[in-house]
């Protein structure tokens, strides 16, 4: 599992760089980009989402949940594989700065059903030995999600996540 | 990906052998999956809270109707007034349902249908259709039916198959009962937050009937294999075991049900007559089913496995805790992944929702034996038939309300509101029922 | 907007006024903090909720004793049958007690306690001991001392002095019925799981009182400085404010205490004789503090403040929403921050809990009528005071009950299953005096 904390480190690829680029300039424009450390955006340093400060709730509760020392943000919110990942980090960065920008989003913040799946999948990429009893069986819309019992796992009581800061 | 997911997880456990529909025999599955068939054992150890498990002894729980008489006395006329005790874990389900002294009144095959490992035999009664089958058992007796699921090599409790498909271990149901029940929820007006699948087919063209093994989504149906037998029934011999819930799962609804089920026309259905008042009544049982539709916990998508069959850690993988039992026996792993306090703060919360609970179907209970006394007290003063029809009307709301939470086993739990929603309506009822009956005195 | 948005998160207040313990006017206050000034004033707009807010005009919130006419029956006897309306915000405190018809009783000057900014005066009155000054009051008429209030410059509603410290603006009490009330619940023995300082304090020497502005917790004072006022309380000329909160916090222990309370010897409190039946009856008031600390919600840590005064995004930073109302007017701010579900879902849970209450509540209020129906014909068929006794006594346990949860202002939400109990119990009294009535006529 160790293994899967190093593994995240960004390989920038330029072609990926180019498209999550893109994807982030879809939505307002190189200035948000720099000013926002839209670029920090892209690595996987967990201060580096908390650049923005509607993200400090989940940046504090993190570091106080039991997976600080062994997952960070892109472990459980992106896709484990590579285009994938920034294919992901493309369209939440537009979402992103579109919201941090204009604001308009509604909080607090809840996290979308295609990033609910991606998370579940992370889950699994970790803890497959652990929970493949569970997995037995198919219909019904596969295994339970983790986070109906487990919703502390990555941000500890849900109590204030997500409000103001 | 998902795919690979898959066939990692189906690689968990070798299949050492085989397993069929017919294999009623829990130690046979119990070979592939002994994690589980071993806490599945333990059902028959002997468990006890405040109000959970049993009193008694190891060998036979505790008489309820001994506990509180005025039990004994709102059954006068039907055999629970002659036998009626504390649950126990699982395994004992079909050695209780064969020693209880309610079988000295001749009980209907009907009753085989949440006591014993039955599909196989339903069955073989239906030439290889299970509803068919089971459409006949009511007709049947206990002991004969009981004697052929025997002969038959099934006489188990609850068993895997009973709410495991052989082929891929997914979760189902098999109970006609069930199947039946929920189809009429499905097909019905009532409000269902808590089952998505069901509002779903609802809004879909309805070109089939709602089948829970198709439509439900998986954590419905870690309640919906509960809900095969922890529900209210009719269940005796002038029809096939019926689940109430056509007009909705509520007190109020099943009670509308009941009151609109006719074997003779004009002839409203009944469980039995009173024997000391002669008012109609409808007997309730063990509806976990429903009280827990109603609750906070049922609409926030917690399943009844969630709590009384949550995961434990074996090793290097996670089991589903087959020892059915109290979650307060077990609260870190049934409560504490999603309530993040101490297991004594836990334990307080559930206690003080139980004595408030307690302390409202005692008060029910009290108010139902003045009711009673009231009718008596009528009847030597020369009450007549029409005086007393009011009163009586009113027993049977009363009881049915006070029986809906006293035979159901949680003390209140499952929805702590409606169940005392539900007692203060029947303490109001059997006190008008009173004030009806000393009318009826004084005429 | 992102440069601004950093500035501002940066930027704590600038005080630009000093503000001291005189300063009632909260205009003064919202120089320094413009934001919860603002949203302070909107206290004066009009909102509804099914039960919330208020029906009728903007100028007048409706009556509720014409909307329940069993609660000005009730109420025979006492002002609340001629003037009873639904509450509305803050802003309206002092000139609806003014104009309240109930003024047309003489009331005593202890009622400006919870509806003017009185702590200036109580200090004058003290000669600098504003707990001095406060236990004069009682014997002030209404009228003499509001005039005083206003004369000396405070004739406003609750205002900023009344919650915060002009020193460093922390939250604080200020009301010497709340410093007293909950002292003497921290003497006691209740239990108060919902409130850890006092635990804390009775685990200590006990060697000074407690003291909440010195004792309690952050998350305790976001319910504290509510508590000044949201409450029951007794309010008239024969001793200070008082606050019934010794033996506990429930119905049952603040009933326990109110029975216990004599102004002379032999002689039990109470607030008026019924005027149709003579029963000795107490009034309860709005004791929203009391009922949410028996809910779930005051045992999970979440104060008043968390879903009335909820957090608001301004910019970069984050205020207390100071428009204090209705949650389910601002259901994303107040509950989603804890509740991850959706608004619709979120409304329909407080509906049901709401609705299940009001079914109940109608139900004891009906129970409470035929019970005077019944007390009525025992007077006219000649019943004695001696054999009305029993009904009478059985019409004051049901009368509290019914009016702990008529008064407070939740329809149930801050502790739906509590709140059934209290209703449950009123109902079964009623009918159980109805029946005492029915006695004392045949006798
Ligand atoms: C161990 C896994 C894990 C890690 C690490 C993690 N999260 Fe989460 N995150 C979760 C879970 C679980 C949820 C809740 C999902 C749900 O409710 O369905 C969540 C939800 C969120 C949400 C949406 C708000 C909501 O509650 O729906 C945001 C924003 C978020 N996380 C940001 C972050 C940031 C920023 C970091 C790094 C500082 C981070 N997460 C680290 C697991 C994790
Ligand atoms: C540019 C500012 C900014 C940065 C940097 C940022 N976030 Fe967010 N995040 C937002 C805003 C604004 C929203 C709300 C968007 C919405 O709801 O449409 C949000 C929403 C989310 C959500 C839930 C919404 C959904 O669509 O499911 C998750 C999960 C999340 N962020 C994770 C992260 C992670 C992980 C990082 C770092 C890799 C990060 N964020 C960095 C501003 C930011
Ligand atoms: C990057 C890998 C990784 C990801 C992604 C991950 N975990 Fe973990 N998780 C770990 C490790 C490592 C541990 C601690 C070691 C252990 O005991 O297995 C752990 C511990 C846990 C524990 C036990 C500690 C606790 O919090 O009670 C739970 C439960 C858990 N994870 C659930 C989840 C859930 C749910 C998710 C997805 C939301 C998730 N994990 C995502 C690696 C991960
Ligand atoms: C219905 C509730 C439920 C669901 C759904 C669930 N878990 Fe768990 N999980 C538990 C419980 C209860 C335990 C504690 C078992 C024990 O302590 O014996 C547990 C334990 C764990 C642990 C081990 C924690 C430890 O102490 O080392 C991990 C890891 C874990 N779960 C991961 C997951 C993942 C990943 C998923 C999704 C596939 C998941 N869980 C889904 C209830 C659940
Ligand atoms: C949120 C947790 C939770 C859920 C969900 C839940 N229960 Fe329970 N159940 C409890 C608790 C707590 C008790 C009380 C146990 C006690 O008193 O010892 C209980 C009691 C019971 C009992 C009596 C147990 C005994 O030991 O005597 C039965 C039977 C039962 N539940 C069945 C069900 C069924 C069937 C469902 C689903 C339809 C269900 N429960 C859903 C928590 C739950
Ligand atoms: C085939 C019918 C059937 C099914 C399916 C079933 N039960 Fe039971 N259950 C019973 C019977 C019968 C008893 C009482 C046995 C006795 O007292 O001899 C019982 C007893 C219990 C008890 C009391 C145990 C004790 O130790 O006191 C609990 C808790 C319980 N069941 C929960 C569940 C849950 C949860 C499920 C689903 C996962 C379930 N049951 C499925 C029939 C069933
Ligand atoms: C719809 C399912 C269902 C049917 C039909 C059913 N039972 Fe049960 N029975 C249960 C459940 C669930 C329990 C455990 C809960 C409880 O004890 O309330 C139980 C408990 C019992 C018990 C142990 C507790 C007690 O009542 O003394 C006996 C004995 C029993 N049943 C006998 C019978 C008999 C006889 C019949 C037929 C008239 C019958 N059952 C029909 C589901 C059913
Ligand atoms: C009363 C119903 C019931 C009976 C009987 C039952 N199970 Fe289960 N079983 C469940 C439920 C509920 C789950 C959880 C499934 C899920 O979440 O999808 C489960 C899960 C499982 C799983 C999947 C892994 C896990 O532990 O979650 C296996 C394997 C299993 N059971 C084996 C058995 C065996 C073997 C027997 C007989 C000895 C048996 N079951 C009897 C209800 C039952
Ligand atoms: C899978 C998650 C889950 C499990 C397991 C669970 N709960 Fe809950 N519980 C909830 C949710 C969700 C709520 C509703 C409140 C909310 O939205 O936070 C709740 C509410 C409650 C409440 C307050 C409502 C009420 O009825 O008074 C109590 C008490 C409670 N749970 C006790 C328990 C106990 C005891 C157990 C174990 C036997 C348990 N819960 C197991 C999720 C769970
Ligand atoms: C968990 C959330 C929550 C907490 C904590 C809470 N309340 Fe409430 N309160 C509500 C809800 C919901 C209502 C019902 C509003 C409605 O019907 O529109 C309500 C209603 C009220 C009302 C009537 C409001 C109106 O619009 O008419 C008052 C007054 C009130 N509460 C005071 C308090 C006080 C004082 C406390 C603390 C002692 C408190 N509340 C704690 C949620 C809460
Ligand atoms: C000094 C006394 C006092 C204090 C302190 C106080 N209130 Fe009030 N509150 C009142 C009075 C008096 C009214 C009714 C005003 C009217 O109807 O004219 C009221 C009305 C309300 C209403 C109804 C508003 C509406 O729109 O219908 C709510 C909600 C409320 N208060 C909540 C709170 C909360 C929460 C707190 C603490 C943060 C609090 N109050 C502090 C005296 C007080
Ligand atoms: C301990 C605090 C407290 C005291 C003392 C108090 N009130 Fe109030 N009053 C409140 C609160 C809180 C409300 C809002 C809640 C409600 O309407 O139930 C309120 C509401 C009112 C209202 C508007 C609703 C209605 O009842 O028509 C009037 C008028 C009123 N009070 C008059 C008085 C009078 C006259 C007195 C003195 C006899 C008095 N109050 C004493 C706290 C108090
Ligand atoms: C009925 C009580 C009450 C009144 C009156 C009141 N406040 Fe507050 N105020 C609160 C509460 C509760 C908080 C939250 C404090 C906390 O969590 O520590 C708060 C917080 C604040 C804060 C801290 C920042 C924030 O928004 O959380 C400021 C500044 C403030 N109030 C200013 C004012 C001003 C100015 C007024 C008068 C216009 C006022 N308050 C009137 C109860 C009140
Ligand atoms: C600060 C956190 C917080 C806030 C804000 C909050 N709740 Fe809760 N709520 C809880 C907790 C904690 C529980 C108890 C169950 C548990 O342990 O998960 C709960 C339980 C509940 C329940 C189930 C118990 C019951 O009484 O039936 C309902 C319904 C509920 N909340 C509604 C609301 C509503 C409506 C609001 C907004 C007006 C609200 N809550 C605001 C934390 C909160
Ligand atoms: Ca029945
Ligand atoms: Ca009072």
């Amino acid at each position: 599992m160790a293994e899967s904390v190093g593994d995240k480190a960004p390989s920038r690829g330029p072609m990926v760089l180019v498209m999550a680029v893109l994807g982030a300039l879809a939505g307002l424009g190189g200035f948000t980009l720099n000013y926002g450390e839209g670029l920090s955006y892209f690595s996987a340093d967990p201060a580096a989402c908390a650049n923005c400060h509607i993200m400090q709730p989940q940046y504090d509760s993190w570091q106080k949940a039991s997976h600080h020392t062994v997952a960070t943000c892109v472990d459980c919110h992106l896709p484990a594989t590579f285009v994938a990942k920034y294919l992901a980090k493309a369209e939440n960065g537009y979402y992103h700065s579109k919201g941090f920008t204009f604001g308009g989003f509604r909080e607090p913040i809840s996290i979308k059903a295609a990033n609910s799946d991606i998370l579940q999948a992370n889950c699994l990429s970790c803890h497959h030995a652990m929970v493949a009893d569970m997995l037995v069986g198919e219909g019904h819309d596969g295994a339970v999600r983790c986070v109906h019992c487990h919703a502390t796992a990555g941000h500890g009581e849900r109590a204030g996540l997500g409000g103001p800061d | 990906n998902i795919a690979e997911r898959k066939d990692e997880a189906r690689s968990a456990y070798v299949e050492l052998v085989p397993v069929t529909e017919d294999d009623t025999d829990p130690a046979i599955w119990g070979r592939n999956w002994p994690r589980q068939y071993d806490s599945y054992q333990r059902t028959a150890l002997s468990t006890r809270t405040r109000f959970g498990g049993h009193g008694g002894s190891e060998a036979l729980p505790a008489e309820k109707i001994e506990r509180d008489p005025w039990l004994k006395r709102m059954f006068l006329g039907y055999a629970f007034s002659i036998d009626y005790r504390d649950r126990r874990g699982h395994a004992y389900m079909l050695v209780d349902q064969e020693q209880t002294e309610r079988q000295t009144k001749p009980q209907s095959g009907s009753c085989l249908h949440c006591h014993g490992s039955v599909m196989p035999l339903y069955r073989e009664l239906g030439g290889g259709d299970a509803m068919k089958g089971f459409e006949q058992t009511f007709s049947w007796s206990y002991k004969d039916l009981n004697q052929k699921l025997h002969d038959m090599g099934n006489g188990h409790p609850v068993s895997c198959v009973d709410c495991h498909s052989p082929e891929n271990m997914s979760l189902r149901v098999t109970r006609p009962g069930f199947i039946n029940g929920i189809r009429a929820l499905a097909s019905g007006q009532a409000a269902v937050p808590h089952l998505p699948s069901i509002q779903q087919w609802r809004a879909g063209d309805r070109s089939r009937p709602y089948d829970p093994n198709q439509d439900a989504t998986r954590t419905e149906m870690r309640s919906y294999v509960c809900g095969q037998c922890h529900v209210e029934y009719y269940c005796a011999n002038k029809m096939p075991l019926t689940f109430p819930w056509a007009k909705g799962l509520t007190a109020d609804d099943t009670e509308a049900f009941w009151n609109e089920t006719q074997f003779e026309p004009g002839q409203r259905f009944y469980d039995y007559k009173h024997a000391e008042s002669g008012a109609e009544i409808l007997k309730a049982q063990h509806p976990e089913f429903e009280l827990w539709s109603q609750g906070i916990h049922a609409r926030s998508g917690v399943a009844c496995a969630d709590c009384h069959m949550p995961y434990i850690r074996d090793g290097a993988s996670k089991v589903s805790d087959h020892w059915v039992r109290s979650p307060l026996l077990n609260i870190n792993r049934a409560c504490q992944t999603c309530h993040r306090v101490s297991e004594t703060e836990m334990l307080a919360r559930v206690e003080g929702i139980q004595e408030r609970n307690h302390g409202l179907l005692q008060r029910a209970g009290a108010a139902l034996m003045d009711q009673l006394d009231a009718m008596a007290a009528a009847t030597a003063a020369g009450a007549t038939e029409a005086e007393l029809a009011d009163a009586r009307e009113l027993q049977r709301k009363a009881q049915w309300r006070l029986d809906f939470i006293a035979a159901e086993n949680s003390m209140g739990f499952h929805a702590p509101q409606e169940a005392a929603r539900v007692l203060a309506e029947a303490a109001d009822y059997a006190r008008q029922g009173q004030v009806s009956a000393m009318r009826a005195t004084t005429r």
